[in-house]
């Protein structure tokens, strides 16, 4: 086998020295019943990159790639353009094949890139501090949750209905184990009902912006509704690329910032790698989750970096840690950092433009067709169409026309009878006018 | 090898005062890197986007107004900075990582090639179901080998980790009780296992019950049998555990655990000692994550991403959470709803947004594929082969609190041998670093004194074992023999001397700030 | 700065004995690595190949009868080995790199993913044309660039690289001189040219005749003007020339050359100088090569592969080489023998087999599409800023022969300004290595004395420049000054000291020997 | 422009240092009238990554990929499964960015591998001595033809009938300017032909094995006919692998091997870049074009390796050099040793075996086919067929049926009547039996 390094005689050699007669000594203390052989397993032998990479190859290809076609889908993961560069570097075997820099020494690669992400989470989002990098935006969000109830000492969690469904059903899943967490309606989702709900008992109100629609939310009001009972706001960000044009949460008055940073660097990935972003503000810093990386001086007097405050964490911490994560989204976050730098304040601020842009045009078509009306008075690069139909089934109409028309907001909250309707489109920078032709053209035919 | 005494430094702290100052500060091929926020110029950007017109009138009134702060460079300049940040790393590629429980195996590249396939990397999650039927087979093939090698009959995907794939555990198993109309609400874990454990524990709001380790390194059946009750949820084992051994009384435990109602959760982080060869089925675990990027070599990537699919056995297999890949005959379908779950299923809520770690499964996959069941029953024996040798070889100079082996896939020595020397574990671990190695795991599992914990895994070759060898020998008897200048304030040849990781803590400073701009927000 | 003189060695040959020697080798980041063939085991491989069953009945009797002698290594190895490798080495990514002549420009990532398109690069050269017409496209359109950028009509694509291109230009010559019935055997060559012109006028049969420079590093015109006659077939100009200047006279030069029936063969490889501004057709070459990998950035990857596409005059387009690319309406063919050639096209013959670098094709032209002409002529612009501003800030602490400026787009020195200090060009280039920079290219041209060649390319920021000012105005001002030390037996910091190549020459060994078995061959 | 660093006001403070008033006062000594304005060039405008990379795409996409077709052409290009290290190696920034290693102490990345590279070539050739690479096998040859030229300071060069005719022509075009060269007829194409011609006027005679249409030949015989006759011994071999099968030419007294290192790391990529092998033996060492890697130690005493023996060299030597090469194929050295030293001998030789073993089942039910003869009785992955109409119209049938059949050899021998029938088919370890059934399948119907 190509990656295994031993041969029959190395393992001669080696059980000699160990003084075992046979690897199966080795296992000594494994239950004899519970050793099983080969043949038990239903599963094939040893095969070439040749043969592996054909097969997957043939599989992959059964899947409709977003770049292959006119694609409009976001609703929490977005297809934006990235760098080659990105990609290249981080391959790098020395970022690729390296461990969580425990040895600062020769992890300063590493360890610096980290200060520089969290440098820009906390710029992004106007935050004083971001941490090194959680799962993704929804698990950063349970943790912002868990996190304001660890601070205000609180068991209520309050939910904008505009909050992703997934993020909402993931932050009841470990929130509502100690606590509560209340959902205020989907729509018509106006601040003055999440405000309504809050009460003394209320650790958190968590609201995105944009939210799941693509509505830009005014979290101020909220955040002044939240303080005035000692409640803190929590802000969801689930396109990172919207504060190239939005307020950042921290200038509207956000306690706690959580956000998924897919759009720079990542991908789509079908769900999976994306990176959490979580940022607060110094104050609540020793409540924080998550690795820090901290600048320090090393025995030469040089500047160096180094994982800090891990007394917060689980490897010290154990059960009075402050999260249980480890494995965090390292390389994710390289590629965040590499893509953001690519693009500097000029590329993002233009990259954002270029979205809101591209998605107002697109919007103002559809809006045109008849029988289609746009629900989302402000958006970014994202908006909700209500159609004189299902939206499912227009969804399903148009991808057998090879048109990936967006997300059926009923995909979402399947029991919600208002959304049956609604059509969450997105629109970047990667949709050329040919695609928006198409889809407009489409959905025209679709709902006539 | 005799030692250069004027290598010996004047004080552990300080730098070696014979090397030759640099005009530039870089040496040779060693470059200092400023931050990137120290670079750049206004209104330089590494990606030519297009300007655009576009008005203000969508966006609510709350069109950003301050600038964001992010420097301008290049894209030569940003490939430079990056590049010059990779080459202060050690990596596997570059050579052995002998970090116990951390299992830094072989990645190969044939798995990055595939997970960049457009079929399982340009897919969207929430894309219509017809149109990523490719990924959910692979998806669905992974699950097949998964379930397969452990003898469980579910497996849940979307943990991102290992930690997460506990928490995932330890949510199916409250809610098996639950469903039994049933409180137990402590979990038993022994003293020797990884923090995430204890961790886990809490955050899925149980008691944490700490179970105490034998003399041998083996974690104490009978005090944990003692422990047992109507009250406890479940025990958290880690099987290989983390000294390093396998739990001979492991389904003697089990049968326990279950006659007491409780659930036996397996922390699986060590599978890759045992997997192709024994089914943690047939042991009795209920539940254990698998972590991907261990067992199955998906890249550490300087600390993640990971993933963390969590097997199931029958007793809990109805509760594993949100989403559910089923296939319905002629087609595949991710279940994202309670009510559409077919055959009994009640999953007990989700563990994130969407799916899981796709471009970890195609990594994982390609690499089963690869390896085939024989290959990983290989791989595994040779990790647990590798690890003896290593053991074999150094117990005479260094301590191994449970010498008399065999170990599994992890070799465990403590700090006894250091006795007297004035030589620490963590000096020993920093000279290493001189030596072109990285450290082994140090100071964990908790239940031995200064520990150091090698993993060798089953890429290296028997050369490369013995070079290793070599050099820890020499240094265990240098250190013996008093000659411990290498160890003083080591490393020195690294790109960065110690770092006061003291200081970083007392007065942390976790991002860079503009000199003239006022602190961010509000 | 001051010298640390404990820095000085006892010689400059000997190591600084006040290093610690470490007892693997290896030197923190820094690995030793054995040659491939002193690693490895027989039977192993890094390539999973299935066992079949064959006979010898169709190999006519030749079956090879003795191993090859290749050592066994599996992948883990294989890649540790050439990573190791890659630790040694300089490159553009790490650092400036200002190799005069050279360009070492920034090798943009996307003309690599555009290399790899399947339909570049996994085409063979001889598929039915009518599969291959997307390749066949990119070509096209890179002629469009090369021809329009040069204001030439016509290009030859299969030259491999400068020098092949240079054959090709002056076999076209050739070929042009005798379908006019004469006969012409000198070649004028200056003697500030590249060593390859004069080689290839050999190769191509030709006599060279060389050209005096002036005082002012300008090809002596009236020189060649007196040198022109029946017998001269061309004249190779190098311009930008090989002292970084552009010859004022060139047009002069070029009327008299053809005045004298003669034609004007220039040498492109510093065409990134001028291109996007002036167009060597307007100059009256009949034949020119552009290095792709040096003006158009296809990577120079340790030595090559590069490409040296050659434009040719109406005079000379007829008699370019087979195979040439046509388009006839509705589809492109390659016409690749010479009764196929259409409008009067008198192929000379083949440079090579197929059709040319198509990778380096490929890089080129998304090279060219991503700068636009705007681009690329802001690309000149800037180089030859750059060099000015070089030659600008040194020229008082270093010497410029022409230092009066301004130069093209790389500045020229000698080594007067070291006279009296005992530090040779040579030690003032290596003690570069030590402080993080590639040394710039040194004793070419030959025209002047212990020649310092700084070609920065427009790839370099400002503050950069500014960076590379300093460290090379400090080590001047050291030399000067006699502080000396950094610069004898430099570099230091280097993975290797100084290099013995006298050695290397005497006794050339060439390649490893198996110590047991027999020499190679017969 | 992404690429460029130099902001306006740089460039500004660069001019102002420097004493210009503006860039074109930098270009003085260009003649006003040669210095062009933008507008003369019609030509696009910088465009971004996104815009480039899809219309470049778009342009690859109408060239039918080897892979994605049964695919059977060799001819001097092979198509080979190249592990997927290699590629990730070769693209290190060490590697790629890197110039020619004139500056040894910081390249001795590039020279060891470099030094690697000729060991193997060596060995594979059962040569003594080779260099870092040539351009590609054709300009090897032509290399080889002026190297025994100037050792013999003989005029005549023969080139057998069954050498590749575009490495034929390229030898011509070099080797005839001061030479003669002379080519044997393609058929019959005996040993006897070839020695016929030789005379005392002959500097070499150049043979490839396996030949053109896939013949292996027995060089033995010309060998001692050329040395009996002052001659030299010039064997060519444009599918290296065949050399894990084949007796090695070294054995069978060649003088210099001149070889296409394509088929290891390199792929197809339509005709180049390739790698040029060349070997010879120690005693024609100072003869040799291109570069040499050489052993040697540094002041400290450590191996290392420099470039040696340049005084060969044009640098150096200029009108005396033994070649005008300087840049050669670095790069593909690095992928053609990566490539082989993950094969191994084991790797290599199976590898071999399986190319031989594929190429022979074809042939076998390929020449089962009514009316199609095998006209070469020995080969190693690559046959020729005798059709019983113009192999060039089959091809093109084929290939409208999504087939890439192979070589037609009027494609190479347009003028040669009695090839005008010829099929050249190459199978290689990448074809499948699928592969192979679909040739079997349509060739049967093409030529019924
Ligand atoms: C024994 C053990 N358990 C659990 C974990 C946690 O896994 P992860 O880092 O993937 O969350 C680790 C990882 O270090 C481990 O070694
Ligand atoms: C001025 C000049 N001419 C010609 C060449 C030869 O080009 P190549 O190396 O591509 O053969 C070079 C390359 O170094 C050069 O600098």
């Amino acid at each position: 086998m190509r990656y295994l390094p031993l041969t029959k005689d190395d393992r001669a050699a080696m059980l000699n020295r160990i003084g075992a007669d046979s690897v199966d000594a080795l296992f000594r203390d494994v239950p004899h019943s519970a050793v099983v052989q080969r043949s038990v397993f239903d599963l094939p032998d040893t095969q070439g990159e040749l043969a592996v990479e054909r097969a997957l190859s043939k599989m992959a290809a059964k899947s409709k790639a977003a770049g292959s076609l006119p694609f409009f889908c976001g609703a929490g993961a977005y297809k934006h353009h990235v760098p080659s560069a990105v990609d290249h570097l981080i391959q790098r075997s020395e970022f690729l094949t390296s461990y969580t820099p425990y040895q600062p020494e020769i992890a300063q690669g590493t360890l610096q890139y980290l200060f520089e992400f969290q440098t820009q989470v906390a710029l992004l989002t106007g935050m004083e501090v971001a941490n090194a990098s959680l799962y993704d935006g929804s698990t950063a969000t349970a943790e912002g949750v868990l996190m304001a109830q660890r601070i205000t000492k609180r068991p209520k969690a309050i939910l904008s209905g505009g909050l992703h469904p997934h993020y909402a059903e993931t932050v009841e899943t470990v929130a509502g184990l100690s606590g509560v967490v209340k959902r205020a309606p989907v729509t018509p989702g106006k601040a003055e009902d999440i405000i309504a709900l809050i009460d003394d008992q209320t650790a958190c109100v968590v609201v995105q912006s944009p939210d799941v629609f693509g509505l830009i939310r005014n979290l101020k009001p909220i955040a002044d509704a939240a303080h005035a009972k000692g409640a803190l706001l929590i802000a969801v960000v689930t396109e990172i690329v919207s504060l190239g044009l939005i307020e950042p949460p921290g200038a509207q008055g956000a306690d706690i910032v959580a956000a998924e940073g897919q759009s720079l660097g990542v991908g789509l990935n079908f769900g999976g790698p994306y990176v959490g972003l979580f940022a607060t503000r110094e104050k609540f810093l020793r409540n924080m989750p998550g690795r820090l990386a901290g600048e320090t001086t090393d025995a030469a007097g040089k500047r160096g970096y180094v994982l800090t405050l891990s007394t917060r964490e689980q490897h010290i911490r154990r059960e009075k840690a402050t999260s249980n994560i480890c494995t965090n989204s390292g390389l994710c976050c390289l590629a965040f950092t590499i893509h953001l730098s690519l693009l500097g304040e000029e590329g993002f601020l233009r990259l954002a433009r270029a979205n809101h842009a591209r998605a107002s045009a697109l919007a103002d078509r559809l809006a045109d067709i008849k029988g289609v009306d746009l629900v989302t008075p402000s958006f970014f690069n994202e908006f909700t169409l209500k159609l004189p139909k299902t939206s499912a089934s227009v969804v399903d109409e148009l991808a057998e026309k090879g048109i990936v028309a967006g997300v059926p907001a009923s995909r979402l909250l399947p029991h919600d009878k208002d959304v049956r309707d609604l059509l969450i489109v997105a629109a970047t920078e990667t949709n050329t006018d040919e695609d928006c032709d198409a889809l407009v053209h489409a959905l025209s035919g679709a709902v006539a | 090898m005799t030692m250069n005494n004027q290598g010996r430094p004047t004080s552990s702290g300080s730098v070696n005062e014979n090397e030759m100052p640099t005009i530039s500060g870089d040496r040779g091929l060693q470059h200092d890197v400023s931050l990137i926020f120290e670079l750049g110029r206004p209104g330089m950007t590494g990606v030519d986007i297009p300007e655009v017109q576009m008005s203000d009138a969508r966006l609510g009134g709350l069109r950003r107004k301050a600038p964001v702060g992010l420097p301008g460079l290049s894209e030569p300049e940003v490939i430079r900075h990056f590049v010059r940040l990779s080459q202060l790393n050690y990596s596997i590629d570059a050579g052995l990582y002998p970090l116990g429980s951390c299992t830094m195996k072989h990645n190969p590249r044939l798995n990055e090639k595939v997970a960049r396939l457009p079929g399982f990397a340009d897919v969207h999650p929430l894309q219509p179901q017809q149109t990523v039927q490719g990924a959910y087979e692979a998806i669905s093939a992974l699950m097949k080998w998964l379930t397969t090698l452990t003898g469980m009959p579910a497996v849940a995907m979307s943990p991102k980790a290992g930690a997460h794939g506990e928490l995932c555990g330890l949510l199916t198993i409250r809610a098996a009780i639950e469903a039994r109309g049933e409180k137990r609400n402590r979990i038993l874990v022994p003293s020797s296992a990884h923090g995430t454990n204890p961790a886990t524990a809490a955050v899925a709001g149980f008691i944490v019950d700490e179970v105490p380790a034998t003399e041998d390194g083996h974690v104490d059946a009978d005090a944990l049998e003692a422990k047992l009750g109507p009250d406890v949820a479940a025990i958290m084992l880690t099987n290989p555990n983390t000294c390093g051994l396998f739990e001979p009384r492991i389904k003697e435990m089990a049968d326990a655990v279950h006659a007491a109602g409780a659930y036996f959760y397996c922390d699986g982080a060590n599978f890759n000692a045992i997997a192709g060869r024994v089914r943690p089925g047939d042991l009795g675990v209920d539940a254990m994550h698998i972590n991907l990027h261990k067992t199955f070599s998906t890249p550490h990537g300087g600390g993640g991403p990971g993933a963390g699919p969590v097997v199931l056995s029958e007793r809990l297999a109805a509760y594993a959470p949100l989403p559910l890949l089923v296939h319905d005959g002629n087609e595949f379908r991710m279940i994202e709803h309670t009510d559409e779950a077919t055959d009994g299923a009640k999953p007990f809520g989700r563990m994130c947004a969407f799916h899981g770690q796709m471009g970890m499964f195609s990594r994982a996959l390609t690499y089963m594929m690869s390896h085939g069941a024989d290959g990983i029953r290989q791989a595994s024996e040779d990790a647990v082969l590798s690890a003896n040798y290593i053991l074999a070889s150094l117990k005479d100079v260094m301590s191994a609190p449970f010498g008399e082996g065999p170990c599994m896939h992890e070799a465990l020595f403590d700090d006894s041998f250091l006795e007297g020397t004035g030589v620490t574990t963590l000096d020993f671990a920093k000279a290493m670093i001189d030596e072109g190695y990285h450290p082994m795991t140090m100071y964990f599992p908790l239940v031995v004194h200064g520990a150091m914990l090698i993993e060798p895994t089953e890429s290296e070759s028997k050369e490369s074992l013995d070079r290793f060898i070599h050099v820890l020998r020499t240094m265990a008897l240098e250190a013996k023999a008093g000659q411990t200048a290498r160890f003083e304030g080591a490393p020195r040849l690294a790109p960065r001397r110690r770092l006061d990781e003291t200081a970083a803590a007392r007065k942390p400073i976790l991002r860079w700030k503009p000199k003239d701009l006022p602190q961010a927000a509000e």
